[in-house]
């Protein structure tokens, strides 16, 4: 084709297809893609800079913003960051009851993520299947928490409060109810011609393209590598479980999908031995410096009640450092680089955020695809503007 | 003469009357059954279980802003919901509800007409109606719109082919070209027994030229945010959301007339099978729409010439051939 | 591979352009002049032995508020896929320059197309011979660094009226 | 005889002559390609004509033979065009001088 | 590349050929299955969902037997609170316990978070379940502490 | 009643076909076009070649204006011709000469009636059988070689138009 034959198209930021307010520029010969341009920032709220001026706990309703599809596993990733610069670990029970509550979130990541990517390339019934199953979750999270998107039930030190035996019971439930649901799913697509069709072949990535890009969770599995953070660097009481993790080959959109669709069933797995493991004890470390000494204590002992104050004003300390930390959140490695500086605040909170990586490989996934392959791409790395944007 | 023009005008009426009512209620058709089929329960709010809902709908569809944009071609973007709408209606002329009845010592056939050309009239106004959709996109200005209308065309010039050679091949069974006479042939045995393979090429090229999923390229709100209507509002919109619907129930109606036997049917009366067949394939049309994935543009293209068309033309060469040896 | 033999692995192959080694909780941190980074980044990749293919992130420290020198650092994480460790690259930016500059890692890891990006809308140091090195988060025509320690958290004008009709500070 | 078969030969004339005025003036390939549609299409119409005069079967046969040809020169030509305008990046008729390109 | 044994290859899984009609049917079936479930959809707010105990709703400043605020304006809750929502103005009087003069809660502001009522040290601030406030202007969002001691008046009724 | 309707559809179908050339926009013309063969496929009607009538929709407007519209819109053209080129003395004398033409056949149009030899095909045939069963009856007899002869003729269209249009790797 002459030069200057192309259409330029802008896709997004207000596109059904772009999950929030991402908007590519894409330029097409017909429908083909020669070149697009992602462009992100619109929904940048200088989440680090706000941080700076907080205290440690302060942080963490700000987390729950990022991915907000999966809010407690950014928690976690925060909690642990914080607690390797302070030195403390948790008890074994907030670490399970985190491990559930993460494990859960991670489940409604990919919730959410299959019902859009669905939705995308136009099964518009799989999403009202995920939603009814993501409200399960959501009102586990109520129970724990009181709220559901964003439950911000983890503080740094262990967990806001202790868990109910109707948590308990939820939980149950879904761990039973779940695997027939995931069967649905796979009744609706896996073996649909129409939905191999749209993708397989479609946004391949080979295991060093991936690797070099950056690259995490789901979307570099998918490729074929074997990375995750939960086995390589077991977190959280990670390495009490017994669970597998589901690697594809082709690295296509389908192998992500098949990926994502194995994680539900070994996330359900985890919970299910937490649940029935869960150990007794305290939900917070014992540490006066970080954790809130409770009510009772405080209406007796006045040093409590200073404590108390102290504890609320200011939140723990960090020592003077540097440490990063990193979970495997829903849609890749979430990582929190935080430099301490002695006081109260961090002094500097980097978040290293898998979708933006992600979207940076976006243009040379999407070359050479068509207009429906992009969004098919999209939906598969399975990126959240919250998190790219900050 | 008065007596003709006058019984022609009041069955002109009621076919107008009733494919209108059933255009409308096929939108609630669709809202309920989707909703049911996610968990939902659809329109509830206007009358009962949401009965009213189509009429708000209207109401509201007509009295809102008209929004035609800066750069659109003015007279052609009022022109294509027009050619839209009036290509939708002018097929509902030839469907044949019933066989006749008496009344008041009138012979009343339950057709408007039956043409000699039947099935190539409707062949020929529906590709009319595709103008509609091909020229909204391309002359609201705006990129997706362009899009959206070219593949509609391309997507519709391709389907007309194998839908019409799934019809020769009912044609080469029935002998006539008259929709009414099909439908007679059919009294004994129903032409989806005899030529099932046209029937499924039939409903898969009917369903891409109705433009619904898993062939709703032109619109695909996920990839072309709405493709061809994304800038029509109001009565326009409304004027093309009718169409979509007058065609799916003109769809059904011919699926039931080609293959599904027309009005025969046991204990019941002729329309009363009619419309249950008509209906039912309605049903099916939203029902296949919330299970499957909308296929990509290029498959689509794929499908129809590779698949649907040699199929197309095997079925023929086999209705040819059973007919010669058996010398029918 | 054990930190320890990791630092030790790229002490003995650029002895000089390590300034420091640290650990940082369990991880190992390198301290690597800004000269040398390039060519120990591609060692660090290449090496059969080290082999970090994986660029997590690459992030920078104003160091303004704490009183260190030199003012800004650029830290880079990388990860082995295939032998499971982590390592913390951190470059301190010559405070010297005018505009703090460090050669670009894009060559070697894809990832650091946008990682680079960020840093450079965000804290202001440039990294030379990126491909594409705009603003990212901010819009074009933003004016400042908003993760210098010097930039207001409230942002600028925030407290001044602005012309709704030309979204223009009065 | 029909019925006002002057008018109905008049009517093809005029519509002939538009047709071939439209042809040689304008510049845009794909008008011209209609305006031969329109030459064709009078030409149908005297046929049409003729056959019914007749009574004879002839002048519709060969309608039908027209329009084949003019559905298969309209693939043709189109892709000519389409052509065309990749390779020139106008379909301008009077741009077409070469042979070859 | 070995790969671990804690790994599991899904792309086994990856239907290469074949099966092109029946998954079609088999997805028909499904979604005629639940077509003739009930529906899980609520008819808001004709019917309400009962929230969990711990619901993080509107706030409400509790009394205590003699009907006055237990808040001692300690501003605990302003210092901890992350959008910085909370502004009290403390009121003491001679020989009296301190209380708050003013206690204004911006209600748009407000996350939601909970830690006011984690960190008040007399058990005075508590998140209700209240959780459909609407109205017309910001104005109306912004909390004094009449508004904030019957925070249920503010139920949403549809009208 | 049917010199109403010629005089009608006859003039509607001049002027858009005057349209067709003066309209600035391709697709305007080609809309022009596509009303154009609706109003012959009404004067067929007349003609009482409903089969012929119906196929010209079918494959002019249905077909090939399909074709010329997704041309046009494929390719963007919106005012080709904005340039204001001269117009050749060859333009002139053409018009010119086509004038004169149109004239001369006009005169043998309107004065001189066709002669009507009887064929063999009258209304009373037609009507017996259907025009589509006799068309068909000749079409596969007498015809039969000229059918086959345009299929071929299509089948080669297609296939040009597909290694014509086909973009070279």
């Amino acid at each position: 084709m002459a030069e200057g034959k192309t259409l330029t198209l802008n896709m997004g930021p207000h596109h059904p297809a772009t999950h929030g307010v991402l908007r590519i520029v894409l330029e097409l010969d017909g429908e083909v893609i020669v070149k697009a341009t992602p462009h992100v920032g619109q929904l940048h709220r200088g989440i680090e800079k706000i941080a700076e001026g907080m205290n440690f706990q302060q942080v963490i309703p700000l987390t729950d913003r990022l991915d907000y599809t999966a809010a407690s596993l950014n928690n976690l990733g925060y909690c642990l960051a914080v607690e390797k610069l302070l030195g403390i670990e948790v008890p074994k029970r907030a670490q399970y009851i985190r491990v559930i509550m993460g494990e859960l979130a991670r489940i409604m990541g990919h919730h959410l993520w299959l019902g859009s990517h669905a939705l995308d390339i136009g099964a518009m019934t799989v999403v009202f299947y995920t939603f009814r199953d993501r409200e399960m979750i959501m009102n586990i999270n109520e129970e724990a928490s009181g709220y559901r998107l964003t439950p911000s039930y983890l503080r740094v030190g262990g967990l806001a409060k202790d868990i109910t035996p109707d948590f308990i019971k939820f939980v149950r439930d879904f761990v039973k109810w779940f695997p027939t649901a995931i069967d649905g799913y796979h009744t609706l697509l896996t073996d649909n011609i129409i939905w191999r069709k749209r993708t397989m072949g479609v946004g391949k990535v080979s295991a060093e393209d991936a690797v070099n890009f950056g690259f995490t969770g789901p979307s570099l599995r998918g490729s074929g590598v074997p990375y995750d953070l939960r086995k390589v660097r077991p977190y959280s009481s990670y390495d009490d479980f017994d669970f597998q993790v589901p690697v594809g080959e082709v690295g296509d959109v389908y192998d992500r999908y098949l990926v994502r669709m194995e994680e539900f069933k070994q996330s359900i797995n985890i919970i299910d031995q937490a649940i029935e493991n869960l150990p007794e004890g305290p939900v917070n470390v014992d540490n006066p410096w970080v954790a809130n000494p409770d009510l009772g204590a405080v209406m007796e002992d006045i040093s409590a009640l200073i404590r108390r104050f102290k504890i609320q004003c200011e939140g723990p300390h960090a020592p003077e450092g540097e440490v990063y930390a990193s979970v495997e959140g829903s849609k890749g490695e979430l990582g929190f680089y935080l430099v301490g500086d002695g006081s109260e605040h961090p002094y500097r909170m980097k978040i290293r955020s898998p979708c933006y990586i992600l979207t940076s490989a976006l243009p040379k996934m999407i070359v050479g695809h068509m207009i429906a392959d992009v969004i098919a791409i999209i939906g598969s790395i399975d990126i959240v503007l919250g998190e790219i944007d900050r | 003469m008065v007596e003709f023009l006058s019984i022609l005008i009041i069955k002109t009426l009621v076919v107008f009357a009733v494919s209108m009512l059933i255009v409308a209620y096929s939108t609630w058709i669709e809202r309920k059954v989707l909703g049911h089929v996610q968990l939902r329960h659809g329109p509830t709010r206007v009358g009962f279980h949401g009965l009213l809902q189509p009429i708000a709908d209207g109401i509201k569809g007509f009295f809102k802003e008209e929004v035609v944009p800066d750069n659109a071609d003015k007279p052609v973007f009022i022109l294509a919901p027009i050619i839209s709408i009036a290509a939708a209606l002018s097929l509902l002329v030839i469907i044949p509800f019933g066989d006749s009845v008496t009344i008041m010592g009138h012979k009343i056939t339950l057709y408007l007409t039956d043409l000699d050309i039947g099935i190539l009239y409707v062949l020929g106004i529906s590709t009319i109606g595709s103008y509609g959709v091909m020229l909204g996109g391309w002359s609201s200005g705006n990129k997706y719109g362009v899009l959206g209308g070219l593949r509609a065309s391309a997507q519709m010039i391709s389907y007309e082919l194998s839908m019409a050679l799934a019809v020769i091949s009912v044609v080469m069974v029935s002998g006539t070209l008259s929709l009414v006479g099909i439908v007679e042939q059919q009294a004994g045995l129903w032409n989806i027994v005899k030529q099932p393979l046209a029937f499924f090429i039939f409903i898969v090229c009917g369903l891409a030229e109705l433009n619904r999923t898993p062939f709703d390229m032109p619109e695909a709100e996920a990839e072309l945010a709405c493709g061809y209507n994304v800038e029509y509002s109001s009565m326009k919109f409304a004027l093309f959301f009718m169409a979509e619907y007058a065609h799916m129930f003109v769809f059904s109606a011919m699926v039931t007339t080609l293959f599904l036997g027309g009005w025969h049917g046991p204990l019941l009366p002729g329309p009363v099978w009619f419309f249950i067949k008509t209906f039912a394939l309605i049903f099916f049309c939203v029902w296949e729409r919330s299970t499957f994935p909308r296929y990509r543009y290029d498959e689509v293209m794929e499908l129809g010439w590779k698949v649907l068309l040699p199929a197309g033309l095997l079925n023929i060469l086999l209705t040819g051939l059973w007919m010669v040896i058996f010398n029918i | 591979m054990e930190n320890a033999k990791i630092a030790e692995t790229v002490k003995g192959k650029f002895g000089d352009a390590v300034l420091a080694e640290q650990e940082c909780c369990d991880d190992l941190q390198l301290v690597i002049k800004a000269e040398a980074l390039l060519d120990v980044m591609r060692f660090l990749h290449d090496d059969e032995q080290l082999a970090f293919d994986l660029l997590i992130d690459v992030l920078s420290i104003d160091n303004s508020q704490r009183r260190r020198k030199p003012r800004f650092e650029v830290v880079y994480v990388l990860v082995s896929t295939t032998h499971l460790h982590r390592l913390l690259v951190k470059v301190p930016v010559a405070d010297e320059l005018e505009v703090p500059e460090v050669p670009t890692v894009t060559g070697i890891w894809h990832a650091a197309m946008w990682a680079e990006r960020e840093v450079y809308d965000l804290m202001g140091i440039r990294f030379a011979d990126h491909p594409d090195l705009r603003r990212i988060l901010t819009w074009d025509g933003f004016e400042g660094h908003p993760l210098r320690k010097e930039f207001p958290v409230e942002g600028k004008d925030f407290d001044k009226k602005w012309d709704p009709d030309t979204i223009e500070v009065l | 005889m029909v019925a006002y078969q002057n008018l109905y030969m008049a009517l093809a004339v005029v519509l002939f002559i538009i047709g071939a005025i439209g042809a040689i003036t304008r510049r845009n390939a794909i008008v011209v390609f209609m305006c031969i549609e329109i030459m064709l299409g009078a030409v149908n119409l005297l046929f049409i004509t003729f056959s019914r005069a007749n009574q004879s079967l002839d002048g519709i046969f060969m309608v039908l033979f027209v329009m084949a040809v003019a559905a298969a020169e309209a693939a043709v030509g189109l892709a000519i065009f389409i052509l065309m305008y990749r390779k020139k990046g106008t379909i301008n008729v009077e741009s077409f001088n070469l042979m070859k390109w | 590349m070995d790969k671990p044994d804690y790994v599991i290859n899904v792309s086994s899984r990856r239907p290469e050929k074949g099966k092109y009609l029946l998954p079609l049917f088999k997805g028909l079936k499904y979604t005629l299955q639940n077509f003739f479930t009930k529906p899980i959809t609520i008819q808001y707010p004709q019917e309400r969902r009962e929230v969990r105990d711990r619901w993080r709703g509107l706030h409400r400043l509790k009394v205590d037997d003699q009907g006055k605020l237990k808040c001692v304006a300690c501003g605990l809750c302003a210092k901890i609170c992350p959008p910085q929502a909370i502004t009290i103005v403390p009121y003491e009087e001679e020989g009296q316990t301190r209380y708050p003069k003013e206690f204004i809660i911006d209600e748009i502001r407000c996350i939601f978070c909970g830690f006011c009522q984690e960190a008040c040290p007399k058990d005075a601030i508590e998140l209700t379940k209240v959780y459909d406030y609407v109205d017309y202007h910001r104005e109306d969002f912004i909390f004094d502490i009449e508004k904030l001691k019957h925070p249920e008046r503010f139920v949403f009724t549809g009208k | 009643m049917e010199l109403i309707m010629l005089l009608l559809c006859g003039g509607f179908a001049i002027v858009t076909s005057l349209m067709v050339i003066f309209a600035k926009n391709t697709i305007h013309s080609a809309l022009w076009m596509v009303a154009s063969f609706f109003f012959m496929a009404v004067l067929y009607l007349l003609l009482r070649a409903e089969f012929i009538a119906i196929l010209q929709i079918i494959v002019y407007a249905g077909a090939i204006m399909m074709f010329i519209i997704y041309a046009i819109m494929m390719l963007n053209i919106r005012q080709e011709e904005g340039e204001k080129a001269p117009v050749r003395k060859s333009k002139v004398v053409g018009v010119v000469a086509l004038l004169v033409l149109f004239l001369e056949l006009l005169v043998v149009a309107v004065n001189k009636g066709v002669l009507a030899m009887h064929g063999p095909i009258t209304d009373q045939l037609m009507q017996k059988y259907g025009q589509i069963a006799v068309l068909s009856n000749f079409l596969f007899s007498d015809y039969l070689l000229a059918f086959e002869l345009a299929s071929i003729l299509l089948t080669a269209g297609v296939v040009g138009a597909v290694v014509l249009a086909k973009q070279k790797q």
